[in-house]
């Protein structure tokens, strides 16, 4: 399946990258999958982010939340904005 | 529109005056500000760069918008928030809400500016004389976005 | 001057411009408005006129000011309110206050009109259909001001 | 001693007069021998306000606080302003 993902704030600018669209392998049920896979395919910065942010279709996710075909998904830290 | 993110500034009485305009049931009217400060956790600030995740960002302050007009009566609310770069002094934010009292006003603006530090995608990235940081989240927020779990209705003065 | 006791009306950006004027230490700017509404007590209101003490009025503003800079760690405050005759969606009271964060500035600007609400001698006089009438003092402005007794520090928001 | 004495709102109204200085008798060492001397003297409305409210040189009073030759002592009912 395929996936959009985004990073943001220091998670962007440690990975230099900002946006990508994944083929993901097969059995990549949740979004706790989807990182420790990405960690594994060499985005080393999202395993070491403490309190790391994940949202799915531009809600507010956990690690134990669905990711399907077509989703976008976004890792980022801690939000700081007002 | 009840929220806007943009780089332009915006002006306080513009908006809070469109926010009202020909509603006399209005008693009260309350408004926060977010500015820039020129220091933060002991470091000199001289500019600040603020980053969003469009499209989300939108739908996250219209939801805690939804929610403030959920649990208090307010005729009206408005967020807007600044993203880009801004420097010392510059306006970030403004909350504005009309209610007819104002236990409800007070009750709904300070709400949205809780869950607005928590569960708006923003980052601030700060220019300090050592150079470029991002801004941690503070654990103060956290604590104060908590505290509205708990407090569902309206406060004594509305009554 | 911290209070201002007049009758002519105000500008929201103006006043919160100056409050701020070139501190760049003012992180939270809390305002609030208080507005004539067109029905009270289920009465419509055609018009207001407000009464005041003066002298004692300003000496009181001055003192819950002085009461909430003792409570608070703020830069500055500001109250103004009008006297003489008003009409519906007439402003009628300004609270502003800053602070390096918004959990002192929401809570100070709630308190100075609270205590404004029960301590400073202003006295509202409306025109309804059935003629003229004294607005009748709240329970609940009472009840909103004793909340502040037991609170005598900054909420969560201020770590 | 002479006391200046102040009527505000609805007691204004009441009463028809917004000022008066008045030379009180000996003996009157308090704010509610005060007002209640004040309602023997033809200020019925003082007696008849429900939460009458009193201010002893532009401070908040209550009936027990003494008043002295030259104070300016003010009536009125509970405010409501803001």
């Amino acid at each position: 399946m395929s996936v959009r993902i985004l990073y943001f704030a220091s998670l962007r600018e440690r990975l230099g990258l900002s946006e990508e669209i994944l083929e993901l392998p097969a059995g990549l049920g949740c979004v706790g999958e989807l990182r420790d896979w990405l960690v594994g395919q060499g985005r080393a910065a999202l395993g070491q982010l403490p309190n790391l942010r994940c949202a799915v279709n531009q809600e507010m996710a956990s690690a134990a939340d669905p990711v399907r075909d077509g989703d976008e998904v976004a890792f980022f830290p801690p939000v700081t904005g007002g | 529109m009840p929220v806007r993110v943009q780089a332009e500034d915006f002006d306080l009485s513009t908006e809070v005056a469109r926010l009202r305009a020909g509603d006399a049931r209005v008693g009260a009217v309350a408004a926060f500000v977010g500015l820039v400060r020129d220091m933060n956790e002991g470091e000199c600030i001289s500019a600040m760069t603020l980053e969003h995740y469009p499209g989300m960002t939108e739908k996250a302050l219209a939801a805690i918008v939804a929610e403030a007009r959920a649990r208090w009566a307010l005729f009206d609310a408005l967020v807007i928030h600044r993203v880009g770069p801004l420097k010392p002094m510059d306006q970030i934010v403004l909350v504005a809400v009309t209610s007819a009292h104002r236990g409800a006003a007070f009750a709904a603006c300070e709400f949205i500016m809780d869950y607005l530090k928590t569960r708006a995608p923003f980052w601030k990235r700060e220019e300090t004389p050592g150079g470029g940081r991002w801004v941690d989240a503070r654990e103060g927020d956290e604590r104060a976005a908590a505290r509205w779990q708990d407090r569902a209705g309206p406060g004594p003065a509305d009554s």
